[in-house]
C-alpha cells in the first residue's frame, strides 16, 4: 500500500502541492484527476523520487519512502511511465524493453518478462527491431507501458496516457491498463480525462490547486457534480 | 549628495592623476609596456563583453579582426603613406565589413556550432594572411610599421604610448560604457536572454545580432592598428587561434556581463601571464589551473563576485570606495 | 461598451505537426474590447494557434487579417509595432535582467534609438530613455510591481514573473494582447489581482486573448468563449452558453465508455 | 555613470604597480659585470631549440666566469621564455632589458620573434644577437644593433643548389617548405638560387605549421618530375616528408637545411632519411678539436648531445666575452661596436667575423649527408667566399 | 585514385576522433576541447609502453585505452560534474575544457620533453606498390583498426547495459532517471569512453606523426570539424565526416593550394554550418548516439 501524507512541494518559489494525502491499495487502480495545473504530475514526480518534497511523508509498504533518489525508487519496484510517453526515439523497440529492465539482473525472469510484455502488446511483437521514434503515438504509450512493465514492478505510476491520443486508441490502452490490474499490479493513474478515469477506478481523488477536494470510489464519483464543477469552474 | 558621491569625485580626480602621472613613477619601462599591451587587449576584452556577455554570441575568433586591424592599417601606412590617424577609422571599417560577414552566418548558429564558425573564420585569416605572402610578406611579416605621430610630436617611447593607448582605452571604455547602459545594451542583454522573446517584443534580432559582431569587430580592429605600430612588426604569429582563446579567457575571467570586468580581466591575465613566466614549464598548468577554478567558483568571473562581498565591502571605507555597487539601478 | 468592430479574424487556418493534425481549418473572430477566451483539453493546439498568430509558426493554409489588415506569417518582429503583444505559457522573461529592463525591452519599439546621441550622452538620448522609463514605470504600477523594478526577475515569485510579462507586454502599447495561461502557478490571492488587471484593461480599450485552464477564472472574465479540441473549434460563445455546451463537457471530462 | 569603473580601472593600475615594486627590487648592479639576456621559446613547439640553446649557454657562461674569459667582466645571464611568440617575446626583451638591465640580447629563434625583439632593442638601443634565426629578411633591414651567429639562409640555399647542380648533375628540382618565417624565406632563396644557377624549379609547394599528411604535395612533386626535393623546414617534419616521399615512391634526392639538422632527424625519419644531403653549422662527431672538447663538457653536463643550436648559441657568449674584453666597457654603443670588429676567434662553428649587415661570414658550412646513424661530412665551405 | 586512399587513413582517425566529441556532446551536452589533448596522452603513453617497457602493440594499445579513460573519468568527475551542477553557461564549460587542454598539454611537455618520439609501426611502413598506386602497412593498420574501434564503440553502445543507458541518458535524460539509470555515471562512462577513443586514435597516428607533445590540438580541430560537418551526435555521421574531411583535404592538399589547404576545410565548414546547421550527412532530424 502506498501513502501519501499531507506532501508539499513545488518549483522553485512556487508551491504546488499543499499537503495532499491519499492512499493507493494494493493491486487496484487509483486515479487522480483534476484540471491542468492542479498538481497531478507534480505528485506523481514526488512519488518517482524526481522531485522532493517539502514537507509530508511517502510511504510503500510500510517504508517511508519520501527522501528517496528516482533511482533508489526504481529499484524497490516502482516504475513511472512519464507524461508524453518519453520512448527513446534512437532505439529500437526492443532496446526501449530492455531499458526498461535496466536495474535488474536476473536474465531468466527478464526474457520471460519480455515474451510477457509482448503477449500484452502483440503490436510490439511485430516491430522489435524498429526505431521506437518512427511508432505512431498509440503505439509509442504501449512501448512506454511495456518498458515500464519490464521492471517487473509492484507499483505503476502512470502520467496521462491518454493525451495526444485518438478515442479509439485510448479505449485501446484502458484495456491494457485494466489487464494490468488484472495481474494484481498497483496503479497509480493520473489522468484528465475523468470520465475514463472513473470508469476504470477502484478509488478516485480530484485535485484541485495542490488539495485533494474530493474522493470516492470511481463509480460513485462518475455521477458526481463536483467533479464537473472542479474542472469547469462552476 | 551622500558620502558616496562626495568621496567619489575626489577618488576620480585622485584616480585621474594618478593615471596621467603613472608613466613618471614607473621607471621601469617593462611594466609599462605591460600595461601598453593589456591596455591594447582591453579593447579586444571590451568588444567581445559587448558580443559574448552582454548579446551572448561566443567567439574564439577575435584574433582575425585583430589581424584585420594591424594588417590594414600597417599595410596603408607602408605603402601609401597614410597618416595613422587616417589609417584607423580604415582599418576599423575594414573589421567591421568583416564582422558583418561572419555575423550573418552566425545569425542561424549557436552553441558549439557558433564556437566553431569563429574559430574557422579565425583560422582561414590567419592562413590567408600567411599565404598570400604578395601582400603580406607571409611568415616573416610586416616590419618597419611607421611610428604613429600626434600634433607632430612622434609617439616613440613606451611613456608617448602609454598616453596614446590610455586616450584610446578610455574613449573605448566610455562608447562601450554608453552602448551597454543603453537601449541597445538592454537589447543585447535581452537576445541573450531569450532571443524569441525578444524577437516577439519587437526587438530586429538578427540585425542587433550583427551589430554586436560588427562593434567587437571593431574594437578589435582599433586594438589591432594600435598594435601594429606599438609592436612595429607582425606576423601570422600574433594572430593566432591561441590568442583568441586568450581573449575570451579575460573576457570571462574578469566578467563578460560588465564593462569593468573586460579591464580586470585583460589587466589579470596579461600580468599574470607574464609574472607566471618565473615559473618556467609549470606556469601554463597554473594558468589554466586558474581558468578552471575560475569558471567554476566564479561562474560570472571576478566582477560578478563584487555584489556578494557588497556587504562586506560597505564597512570598508577604502574598499567601498572601489568596489562597491549600489544595488539597484542608478 | 460593447463594440462590433472585428479587431481579429483569423480564417481557415490549418497546421499539421508530422502525424498529428494541431490545427484544423480554424476561424475565428475576436472582437474590440473584449476579453476572449480559448480553452480546450491539453493538446487542443491552443499555444499552436498563438504561434501562428504571433507569426512563429507558419500555418500550412489560412490566413489572418489584423484590423482589416492581412498579417504576414515567420516576422514575429514586426508584430508588436502592428500592435499584437503576447506572453507566454512557460514565462519568456530575461531572466538575469532587472524587473524593470524586461519591461523596457516591451517598449523597444516604440522610442528611437538614436546611437549618436547614446554614445554622446546627448539629449535626445536622455530624453527618450526618459520617456521610456516613465512608460514601463506606469506598466509596472498598473500591475502592481514599482516596489520591484530594481529586483532581478529570477529571484521573484512565480507569480510575480506572469505579472512582469504582462507588464513587458503592456509597455509594448498593443491594440490586442495575447495571453497564454496568464493563471498558471498563480494562488488565488493573485489570481484575484490579475482578474482585476484584466478586467481595468479592458475598461481601458485594450483587447485580451487569453488561453486559461482555471475555468472559474476564465468564467468570470471572458465575453466570449473559444473551445477547441484536437484542433478543431467545436463551439464558441458566451460563457453560459459554454458552460451548458454538451461538447464541452464531454471534451473536458472524456466520454467514458 | 563611467565613475564606478573608472575606479576599477584605478584598483587594477594600482595593483599592477604594487606587483612592479615588489618585483622591481630584485636587480642590484655589481661592478664589472655584463648582464646577459636571453629570450627562446623554451615551451610551444620549438621548445627544444630553446632548451638547447639555454643549456649551452649557461655551460658557455660557467666556463668563462671560471677561466675569467672575459677580462675583468662577470657573466650573468638572465633567460626568459617566449613560446616562439612575438608579442611575447618582445614582452620579454623588454623585461630583460628594463628590469634585469641586461647589456645585451641573445635570440630569438623564430625569426618573427626576433624581428619583434628588434623593434625592442632598436628603440633601447642594445645589442641583439640571434643564434637561431636564420631567415633573410632580419639582416636585410640595416638594423645596426642586430648581429647574427647563425647562418644566413641564402649562404645555405646557394650552397646547396650548387652542389646538387655541380655535383648530383640534378637539372629538375622542387621544394617543399614550411610556410613558416623558415620556410618562406627558404622557398623564395632556393628558387632565386635555382635561377642563378641556371636550375629549373618544377614544383614549389609548402605546407602549414602542423600539418601531418604531405602526401598531396610529394604527389604534386612526383606528378611534375623533379629529381631533387629541397626541404625547409624543422627536422620533425622533414623526416615526415622523407617518410612519406619513400611511402609513395617518390625516390628523387632529398636536400635539407641547418633547420632539420639534428640526430632527431636520423632517428625519426630511419630508412627514409639515408642520404639525404643537408648544409649545418655543426656536427657532433667532427674530428675537429674545438667540436670535440664541446661536446665533451655538453654531454657531460647534460648527458645528451648538443644540436646545432646549442653549438650556435654556445659560440655567442665567447663572441660576447670577447667583446666586453676588447671594449673593456658594458655600453651599449662600446659593446657593439666591439662585436662588429669580431675577429680572430677559432670557435665551434667558424671563425666569426660580421659583415656590415650583422651577418656572421667567418662560419663554416657544412656539406652534409646521413650515413648510418650519423652525419657524414661530404665538404666544407666557409661562408665569406 | 591514390590522392583518395591516401585521405583514408587520416580520415579513419579524423573518424575515431569526431565520435569522441559526438559520444560527449550528445551525452552531456559539453564540447570537450580537452579531446585532442587525450589523442596526445594516449599517444605518449602507447609509446612509454612499446618503447621503454617493451610492451608488445596490442597491450599497449588497450593498456593506453584504459588510462585515459581513467583521466577522462577524473576530467569528468572533478571539472564538469561541478560546473553542472553549478548550472555554468556553456562558455564556462568551454573554458573549464581548454584548462585541462592547457593543463594536459604542458604536463605532458614536463614528462615527456619537447622532443618529437618516435613510435615505430608495429607492422613496419614499407609501402605496399599495387600498379600505380602505393600504400603501406601502417596506413591499412590505421583502417583497419580504426574501423575495428568503431566497431567495438558501436557494440558497445548498441549491445551492453552501460552502452544501451549512455544512449538512453542521450536521448531523453529525464526517462533514463525513470528507468534508474544513474546519469553521473553515464557520463562519467561517456567521458571514459570517448578520452579511450581518443587514445587509440593517438596510437594510431603516433607512428605516422610521431609523438610530440602538441600533436594534440591540430587532431583535436580536424576531428571536432569532421564531427560537425557529419553531425555532431550522430555516429554515422561522424564516421563519414571523418573519412569525408579526410579525403577533401588529401583532395584539396594535392590539387587546388596545399597552403590554403585548411582555409578550405574551414570555408566548407562555414558554409556546411550555415545551409545545414544538422551536417552533411544527416538526411532527416537529427540522429542521436
Amino acid at each position: 500500500m502506498l501513502q501519501v501524507e499531507a506532501i508539499k512541494a513545488g518549483y522553485g518559489t512556487t508551491q504546488v502541492l499543499n499537503g495532499v494525502t491519499f492512499v493507493v491499495e494494493t493491486g487496484k487502480i487509483t486515479t487522480l484527476i483534476g484540471a491542468n495545473g492542479a498538481g497531478k504530475t507534480t505528485t506523481l514526480n514526488c512519488i518517482a523520487g524526481v522531485l522532493q518534497t517539502t514537507g509530508g511523508r511517502i510511504t510503500w509498504q510500510g517504508r517511508e519512502i519520501s527522501s528517496l533518489s528516482a533511482r533508489e525508487i526504481v529499484r524497490i519496484g516502482i516504475a513511472m511511465i512519464p507524461e508524453g510517453r518519453h520512448v527513446f526515439p534512437q532505439m529500437t523497440v526492443r532496446e526501449n524493453l530492455e531499458m526498461g529492465a535496466y536495474v535488474r539482473s536476473d536474465t531468466m525472469q527478464i526474457k520471460r518478462d519480455f515474451e510477457w510484455v509482448l503477449t500484452l502488446f502483440p503490436k510490439l511483437k511485430t516491430r522489435l527491431t524498429q526505431m521506437a521514434g518512427t511508432l505512431s503515438g498509440g503505439e509509442q504509450q504501449m512501448l512506454a507501458v511495456g518498458r515500464a512493465l519490464m521492471l517487473n514492478p509492484e507499483l505503476l505510476l502512470m502520467d496521462e496516457p491518454s493525451m495526444g491520443l485518438a478515442p479509439i486508441v485510448v479505449q485501446e490502452v484502458f484495456e491494457v491498463i485494466k489487464e494490468i490490474e488484472r495481474m494484481g499490479k498497483t496503479i497509480l493513474l493520473v489522468e484528465q480525462n475523468a470520465a475514463l478515469a472513473l470508469s476504470i477506478a477502484h478509488t478516485a481523488y480530484v485535485i484541485e490547486l495542490g488539495n485533494i477536494v474530493l474522493s470516492g470510489s470511481g463509480q460513485s464519483l462518475l455521477t458526481n457534480r463536483e467533479v464537473e464543477k472542479a474542472y469547469l469552474g462552476l | 549628495m551622500d558620502i558616496y558621491r562626495l568621496a567619489g569625485r575626489k577618488f576620480n580626480i585622485i584616480l585621474l592623476a594618478i593615471v596621467l602621472l603613472l608613466p613618471l613613477f614607473i621607471s621601469n619601462l617593462y611594466y609599462l609596456h605591460i600595461i601598453n599591451l593589456a591596455g591594447i587587449y582591453t579593447l579586444i576584452t571590451l568588444g567581445l563583453n559587448l558580443l559574448s556577455g552582454y548579446t551572448g554570441q561566443v567567439s574564439m575568433g577575435q584574433a582575425a579582426y585583430f589581424a584585420i586591424g594591424t594588417y590594414v592599417s600597417a599595410l596603408l601606412m607602408i605603402h601609401f603613406q597614410i597618416s595613422f590617424w587616417l589609417a584607423v577609422p580604415a582599418a576599423i571599417l575594414a573589421a567591421g565589413v568583416f564582422g558583418a560577414l561572419i555575423g550573418i552566418p552566425a545569425m542561424k548558429l549557436s552553441g558549439p556550432y557558433l564556437v566553431l564558425a569563429t574559430v574557422g573564420f579565425g583560422e582561414i585569416t590567419r592562413l590567408v594572411i600567411l599565404n598570400w605572402t604578395a601582400v603580406t610578406k607571409g611568415a616573416a611579416g610586416l616590419t618597419a610599421i611607421p611610428l604613429p605621430t600626434f600634433l607632430s610630436i612622434k609617439i616613440t617611447s613606451e611613456q608617448d604610448f602609454y598616453y596614446l593607448i590610455i586616450a584610446i582605452v578610455f574613449v573605448g571604455t566610455y562608447i562601450a560604457y554608453r552602448l551597454a547602459h543603453s537601449k541597445i545594451g538592454r537589447t543585447f542583454s535581452a537576445i541573450r536572454e531569450d532571443e524569441l522573446a525578444a524577437e516577439a517584443m519587437g526587438v530586429p534580432v538578427n540585425m542587433y545580432k550583427i551589430a554586436a559582431f560588427v562593434i567587437s569587430a571593431m574594437y578589435a580592429g582599433m586594438a589591432g592598428s594600435l598594435f601594429g605600430v606599438f609592436a612595429g612588426v607582425a606576423s601570422p604569429d600574433n594572430f593566432t587561434f591561441d590568442d583568441s582563446v586568450a581573449f575570451l579567457c579575460m573576457s570571462v575571467v574578469g566578467g563578460n556581463r560588465s564593462i569593468a570586468g573586460a579591464i580586470i580581466g585583460t589587466f589579470l591575465l596579461t600580468v599574470l601571464s607574464e609574472a607566471l613566466r618565473t615559473f618556467q614549464a609549470y606556469r601554463l598548468v597554473i594558468y589554466g589551473g586558474i581558468l578552471i577554478f575560475t569558471v567554476i567558483y566564479m561562474p560570472q568571473g571576478i566582477y560578478g563576485m563584487a555584489p556578494i562581498f557588497n556587504k562586506w565591502i560597505e564597512r570598508q571605507p577604502f574598499a567601498k570606495l572601489l568596489f562597491w555597487q549600489k544595488p539597484s539601478r542608478e | 461598451m460593447e463594440s462590433t468592430e472585428e479587431i481579429l479574424q483569423i480564417k481557415h487556418i490549418s497546421k499539421r505537426f508530422g502525424g498529428l493534425q494541431a490545427l484544423d481549418n480554424i476561424s475565428l473572430t475576436v472582437k474590440t474590447n473584449t476579453v476572449h477566451g480559448i480553452i480546450g483539453p491539453n493538446g487542443a493546439g491552443k499555444t499552436t494557434l498563438f504561434n501562428v498568430i504571433t507569426g512563429m509558426i507558419q500555418p500550412d493554409d489560412g490566413k489572418l487579417l489584423f484590423l482589416q489588415r492581412e498579417l504576414p506569417f515567420l516576422q514575429p518582429h514586426k508584430l508588436v509595432p502592428a500592435g499584437i503583444a503576447r506572453t507566454f505559457q512557460n514565462i519568456r522573461l530575461f531572466e538575469s535582467m532587472t524587473v524593470l529592463d524586461n519591461v523596457l525591452i516591451g517598449q523597444h519599439v516604440h522610442t528611437p534609438t538614436p546611437v549618436i546621441s547614446i554614445l554622446l550622452q546627448g539629449k535626445k538620448a536622455s530624453h527618450w530613455e526618459r520617456v521610456a522609463y516613465d512608460e514601463a514605470m506606469q506598466s509596472l504600477e498598473f500591475v502592481g510591481l514599482t516596489p520591484k523594478s530594481g529586483e532581478i526577475v529570477k529571484n521573484l515569485s512565480y507569480g510575480q514573473r506572469r505579472l512582469v510579462e504582462f507588464a513587458r507586454a503592456l509597455a509594448a502599447k498593443p491594440r490586442l494582447i495575447l495571453l497564454d495561461e496568464p493563471a498558471a502557478g498563480m494562488n488565488p490571492t493573485e489570481k484575484a489581482h490579475l482578474l482585476k488587471i484584466v478586467l481595468q484593461l479592458r475598461e481601458k480599450g485594450y483587447t485580451i486573448v487569453l488561453i486559461e485552464h482555471d475555468m472559474k477564472l476564465v468564467m468570470q472574465i471572458c465575453q466570449t468563449i473559444t473551445v477547441l479540441d484536437h484542433g478543431n473549434n467545436i463551439a464558441e460563445g458566451q460563457p453560459e452558453y459554454i458552460r451548458k455546451h454538451p461538447e464541452v463537457i464531454s471534451a473536458y471530462l472524456g466520454k467514458g465508455e | 555613470m563611467l565613475k564606478k569603473y573608472a575606479k576599477l580601472i584605478g584598483i587594477i593600475i594600482m595593483l599592477v604597480m604594487m606587483v612592479v615594486s615588489v618585483a622591481g627590487c630584485g636587480g642590484n648592479t655589481a661592478a664589472k659585470t655584463i648582464k646577459i639576456g636571453v629570450v627562446g621559446p623554451e615551451s610551444g613547439g620549438a621548445a627544444q631549440l630553446g632548451q638547447g640553446q639555454r643549456k649551452a649557454i649557461q655551460l658557455a657562461v660557467d666556463e668563462i666566469n671560471a677561466k675569467k674569459g672575459a677580462g675583468e667582466y662577470k657573466l650573468e645571464v638572465f633567460f626568459e621564455d617566449d613560446e616562439g611568440n612575438p608579442t611575447k617575446s618582445a614582452s620579454a626583451t623588454n623585461k630583460l632589458i628594463q628590469q634585469s638591465k641586461v647589456n645585451i640580447i641573445i635570440g630569438a629563434i623564430h625569426s618573427s620573434a626576433t624581428l619583434a625583439d628588434m623593434v625592442v632593442t632598436g628603440r633601447a638601443g642594445i645589442p641583439q644577437i640571434t643564434a637561431g634565426s636564420t631567415g633573410s629578411s632580419i639582416t636585410e633591414q640595416g638594423n645596426k644593433w642586430l648581429f647574427r651567429t647563425a647562418v644566413n639562409d641564402e649562404f645555405q640555399a646557394n650552397a646547396l643548389i650548387k652542389y646538387a647542380k655541380e655535383v648530383k648533375g640534378i637539372a629538375k628540382i622542387a621544394t617543399f617548405t614550411a610556410a613558416d618565417d623558415y620556410g618562406q624565406s627558404g622557398a623564395k632563396l632556393l628558387a632565386a638560387a635555382a635561377k642563378k644557377q641556371g636550375v629549373e624549379l618544377v614544383a614549389n609547394p609548402t605546407y602549414n605549421n602542423g600539418d601531418k599528411d604531405f602526401k598531396p604535395q610529394l604527389l604534386t612533386i612526383k606528378e611534375q618530375g623533379a629529381q631533387a626535393i629541397f626541404m625547409w623546414g624543422l627536422y620533425t617534419d622533414a623526416a615526415l616528408i622523407a617518410k612519406q616521399s619513400r611511402q609513395l615512391g617518390v625516390n628523387v634526392q632529398l636536400f635539407g637545411a641547418s633547420g632539420m639538422a639534428a640526430l632527431k632527424l636520423i632517428e625519426l625519419g630511419g630508412d627514409a632519411v639515408q642520404g639525404l644531403i643537408l648544409t649545418q653549422t655543426f656536427l657532433p662527431d667532427s674530428k675537429d678539436a674545438k667540436v670535440k672538447e664541446f661536446v665533451t663538457k655538453y654531454k657531460a653536463k647534460y648527458q645528451e648531445n648538443p644540436i646545432p643550436h646549442a653549438a650556435q648559441a654556445y659560440d655567442t657568449v665567447y663572441i660576447i666575452a670577447a667583446a666586453v674584453k676588447k671594449a673593456n666597457s658594458t655600453k651599449p654603443e662600446d659593446l657593439r661596436t666591439a662585436l662588429t670588429k669580431t675577429a680572430g676567434l677559432k670557435l665551434v662553428t667558424g671563425e666569426p667575423k660580421f659583415s656590415n649587415r650583422g651577418d656572421d661570414i667567418g662560419k663554416y658550412l657544412l656539406i652534409t649527408t646521413i650515413k648510418g646513424p650519423n652525419f657524414e661530412l661530404i665538404k666544407t665551405v666557409n661562408t665569406a667566399n | 585514385m591514390q590522392y583518395f586512399l591516401n585521405g583514408l587513413p587520416i580520415g579513419a582517425i579524423y573518424a575515431v576522433v569526431a565520435l569522441s566529441y559526438s559520444l560527449i556532446y550528445t551525452s552531456s551536452g559539453v564540447l570537450n576541447w580537452s579531446q585532442g589533448d587525450m589523442v596526445m596522452l594516449g599517444a605518449y603513453i602507447g609509446f612509454t609502453l612499446t618503447q621503454v617497457f617493451h610492451w608488445s602493440f596490442t597491450p599497449a594499445l588497450l593498456a593506453s585505452m584504459v588510462v585515459v579513460g581513467l583521466v577522462g573519468v577524473i576530467v569528468q568527475r572533478l571539472i564538469l560534474k561541478p560546473l553542472r551542477e553549478r548550472k555554468a553557461p556553456p562558455i564556462n564549460v568551454v573554458i573549464a575544457t581548454l584548462g585541462v587542454a592547457i593543463i594536459t598539454r604542458n604536463i605532458a611537455l614536463a614528462i615527456w620533453g619537447p622532443d618529437a618520439q618516435v613510435f615505430p609501426s608495429p607492422v613496419g611502413d614499407k609501402p605496399l606498390q599495387l600498379s600505380m598506386i602505393s600504400v603501406t602497412h601502417q596506413d591499412i593498420l590505421v583502417v583497419c583498426v580504426g574501423i575495428l574501434v568503431m566497431a567495438i564503440l558501436q557494440y558497445f553502445l548498441k549491445y551492453t547495459k552501460e552502452g544501451k543507458a549512455l544512449r538512453a541518458v542521450a536521448q531523453d535524460r529525464r526517462a533514463a532517471v525513470l528507468m534508474g539509470v544513474d546519469t553521473q555515471k553515464s557520463d562519467a562512462v561517456a567521458f571514459a569512453a570517448s578520452a579511450a577513443l581518443g587514445a587509440s586514435a593517438g596510437i594510431l597516428v603516433a607512428p605516422i606523426f610521431f609523438v610530440t607533445f602538441n600533436m594534440g590540438a591540430g587532431i583535436g580541430l580536424k576531428g571536432f570539424v569532421a564531427a560537425v560537418i557529419g553531425g555532431l551526435g550522430s555516429i554515422p555521421g561522424s564516421i563519414a565526416g571523418g573519412f569525408f574531411l579526410g579525403t577533401l583535404e588529401s583532395l584539396a592538399g594535392g590539387q587546388i593550394s596545399s597552403g590554403y589547404r585548411d582555409a578550405i576545410t574551414f570555408a566548407l565548414l562555414i558554409l556546411v554550418l550555415w545551409l545545414k546547421p544538422s551536417g552533411l550527412f544527416i538526411t532527416k532530424s537529427r540522429q542521436k548516439v
